[in-house]
């Protein structure tokens, strides 16, 4: 098999600017955010994020200026408020919002997913949010007469999918420990042109052998894997390490002052050259491993 | 018998516990306090039954207390099951025989029972507050769930005529429209931090039912950007029992957390 | 939890005659065949089976007179043949079939489960199925004028689901162990109304609890769990124990006489009182350890 | 150079072998035994990298030899993942990215490409002989796969002018009636016990490019329930070689299993 592992700075190019782009994102879970920082370092322009619910990569990237269009169900790092940089920016006009039900925007996923023209749900009928939203959401009928309308939600297909996981091996084999699956895993990389995964650990195929049912991505679904240890940080990546409540905090601080989220952008993100230069900007392997701790008390 | 003492929180978690049956399914999302101290406190009174999907997640779990999220592992890290949710908790959510009631709360509420959380403003696209936007209530609003909402803020801001952007149906204009719509289920009550309410059968206009110990019928009135009907029955929100209290105190939240919110 | 736990007899009561019923079934893998069995011996009538590949329960229900109609994707005992006793009775028109493609099937079970009133696919478009069967078929355009055409496939919502998996508690938690997961199992159980599920073992709570990513059913979804060890045989428990080649021949070849499969039925079906006198009628612990040796192998 | 002895189930598999570019995914149903020695054929020589789906199940299974049923789990037990069928499968399958090529059998196989494992005889709902059903190929055919037929039965009852149902997309009426259905890819080679076929690219019927050697053209047109269309090119197929024989007999299928469906 081909191999697929590469670096940080070659997966990101498959991103290109103006790409639409699936991140893994549920408010302090499991993002991808050494790829977000090195998309930051890269100047990426222009991007539109689709998200779940998207949280502190959705405000460093809004923050960074990468960011046109955010198209979810929800911005939001739960107990660290909401992504003010991203909203002040939004406020401002200029990041536009196409905002989705949780099934309005599986449903466009998973018709991207599955070929289909668009997918079907009963979320969101009575809200404003179907007028606001005449090029992707539509009322259509029973056609069997059954008198029930349904929303139609027009296929989605971005351009890339990037994904956080726990292992893979050289072929793209990406495997879960158990943990929470949500659709950013599940349906974003199947709805994707291009699927980027970036890894706690690059793994013998023997090892994803021995848990063949934990594959959430099979090889040929995925295009690149990267090696990140600790590449979720400051998400959490459970079961292997908790979000990092400290930096949150300190980035939801930030966040209110353009300037000091500037500053804080060129701290953490566009001033470590690399991966590990970051992780050793946020307190190295002590710290790290306190939140290993905490995943596992 | 009520508690010697209790704060707005604990009598909130009370009432809203009584809520839900022995044997109904709920589920939690972000944030959600009050209805994840609720749950824990029906699970060990009322309701030893009832099945919880900890944020979505994990089935029937036994965290130790309440943590810092209520949708991180720290919840549901010991449980009988993982729920993925793409195809399996979103096909339980939208079959109708499982989670009928869900608990809801919104940045704007009005007067016939539609919240927002999507945009402040009547600019949607250039709006003076982006809210975090409309995530599961866009949907639970819409497949017949039994909506019951909590505020801990009870003031003109929250509760307003009409909600600038509908993000989670409530009965819309009020009347039939949502019926007419083909919505089943809708608002019942809404548990604040000043009074409990529900919605008048016919007009479907929010309809003030008891106000809390020490707060009168006209505080909640000022409080509420609209008219409100009044039940001709108000009484007054019963308090939390003390075993209520030391188990949200000692048991359930030790840490305090549910009281974040009420800080504002 | 309200213990759920019943016997076979008990738990075929929620099988009422004239019941449509989502059996667990694709060519020789896992059935639930103690629960057909035992509907065989009870003289269910007028049952409408739902299946994706129909196998060996198919052909017993249809030679035991239990079946008025079929609705699946196909129905094959693969190695084994085609399953005469269900063939003859459709070509005298005793049973009628609903034939679907299998993205079909599943979208009109996908949309009962999520209470949608049709499900879409591309399946099907071209075939002569759909004009064949206009009642749950019908072919839409994409709402928003990308031109494609779909088939709507309307809701099916069977009465009842009957499963085996590996182990469940007395709560009605139900946990495979790493397995095929075909959609008898990830789908049919949401949609129909009740939920029967039979099981290799019943576990305690902290079993099921150890392994929280592989509840295939969570406890809420399920009615009634019954114990029924080997409980799938003839059929396969991968990777507890292998189809019984034996059996499945034995059978193949009495299907294709009236009188011979009557006999069969008599001596395997309808004879033994329990499934325990089932087993020992098919060789007992030493031919059923046999096939335990062939799935380790 | 080419085995000094084969059969022409080796000669098949072979043929089918090359239809396989290595990268490509590839999945196999029940009893497919000419696809998943090819498959094996094809990863042992020119596609070592060929992803098989295995029984739909398990992802780049390391099977010992062919097994009696290609569907259970002595064919996919050793995977590198186990592929859930209903979310995962499907959304790979109707994807268009993946699984591009697919193949299909029927019991009648028509002039047009159309397949039929429903019903024989002009009565749907009383049949003279009630099929298998359609299974996946009532998908595969309509999704815009490239479908590649086998057949062991190369004689006038599988090959009729005109399928009694069409269970299987092929080309429909011919000409461009299925382009104009919107449906995309569409059968491009059929291979038998006799010879090898393609479809003419105006009309869309069948025609004949190889015959197996020892068959002569007029055998073929015997064994076909309608007048094919006949290349100017039409050869002899390429024999299996020495090494393709021995694989399948000494490594992939030393059981002969794949000799079964030969013996009608």
């Amino acid at each position: 098999m081909p191999d697929k592992v590469t670096s940080l700075a070659e997966a990101a190019a498959l991103v290109e600017d103006g790409a639409t782009v699936a991140l893994q994102s549920m408010a302090t879970f499991t993002a991808p955010m050494a790829m977000v920082r090195e998309l930051i370092r890269q100047g990426r322009r222009e991007l539109t994020l689709v998200c779940l619910v998207g949280g502190i990569p959705v405000d460093w990237l809004a923050a960074a200026g990468c960011l046109s269009r955010f198209v979810g169900a929800a911005v939001s790092m739960e107990q660290f408020g909401l992504c003010n940089q991203y909203r002040k920016a939004v406020e401002r006009g200029e990041i536009a919002v196409e905002e989705l039900s949780e099934t309005a925007l599986l449903a466009r996923l998973g018709a991207g997913a599955r070929g289909l023209p668009f997918g079907i749900t009963r979320g969101l009928l009575g809200t404003d949010l179907i007028d606001l939203q005449p090029d992707t959401l539509r009322v259509i009928d029973d056609p069997f007469g059954g008198g029930a309308s349904v929303v139609a939600c027009k296929a989605l297909i971005p351009d890339v999918a990037i994904v956080h996981a726990h292992r893979a091996d050289r072929d793209g084999n990406v495997q879960m420990d158990p943990t929470a699956l949500w659709p950013d895993i599940r349906v974003f990389p199947k709805a994707a042109r291009r699927v980027i995964a970036t890894v706690e650990e690059i793994v013998d195929g023997e090892r994803i052998r021995a848990e063949p049912d934990r594959v959430v991505l099979p090889s040929f679904a995925v295009d690149a894997v990267v090696h990140a240890p600790f590449g979720a940080h400051p998400t959490s990546c459970f079961p292997r390490y908790g979000y990092d409540s400290g930096l949150h905090l300190a980035w939801a601080k930030a966040a209110r002052d353009p300037e000091a989220a500037a500053a804080f952008l060129d701290r953490h993100v566009r001033g470590p050259a690399s991966h590990e230069e970051y992780l050793d900007g946020v307190g190295g392997v002590r710290a790290l491993s306190s939140l290993e701790r905490l995943a596992s008390a | 018998m009520s508690a010697p003492d209790y704060t707005v929180d604990e009598l909130m978690i009370a009432r809203v516990a009584q809520v839900f049956d022995d044997g109904d399914q709920v589920v939690n999302g972000m944030a959600s306090f009050v209805p994840v101290c609720a749950y824990m406190l029906a699970r060990r009174t009322h309701a030893p039954n009832l099945v919880w999907l900890a944020g979505a997640v994990g089935l029937d779990p036994r965290p130790q207390r309440v943590p810092a999220s209520t949708l991180e592992s720290d919840l549901w890290r010991d449980s009988a099951a993982y729920i993925e949710q793409y195809e399996d908790f979103w096909s339980y959510a939208l079959n109708g025989r499982w989670l009928t009631k869900f608990m809801v709360r919104g940045a704007q509420l009005d007067m016939h029972g539609n919240a927002n959380n999507s945009a402040v403003g009547p600019d949607y696209h250039r709006p003076k507050v982006r809210l975090p936007g409309t995530a599961g209530m866009g949907d639970m609003g819409s497949i017949g769930k039994r909506l019951f909402y909590w505020s801990s803020t009870h003031d003109p801001r929250t509760f307003v005529e009409r909600v600038d952007w509908i993000s989670c149906a409530g009965y819309l204009g009020g009347g039939d429209e949502r019926a007419r719509l083909g919505l089943e289920g809708g608002p019942e009550l809404v548990v604040t931090n000043l009074a409990v309410l529900d919605f008048e059968p016919e007009s479907k206009r929010m309809r003030l039912r008891t106000v809390h110990p020490g707060v009168t019928v006209e505080q909640v009135q000022e409080a509420t950007g609209f008219p409100l009907l009044v039940a001709e029955d108000v009484t007054e929100t019963e308090p939390p029992t003390a075993e209520q209290v030391r188990l949200i105190r000692e048991e359930i939240d030790p840490d305090g957390t549910r009281k974040a919110e009420f800080r504002g």
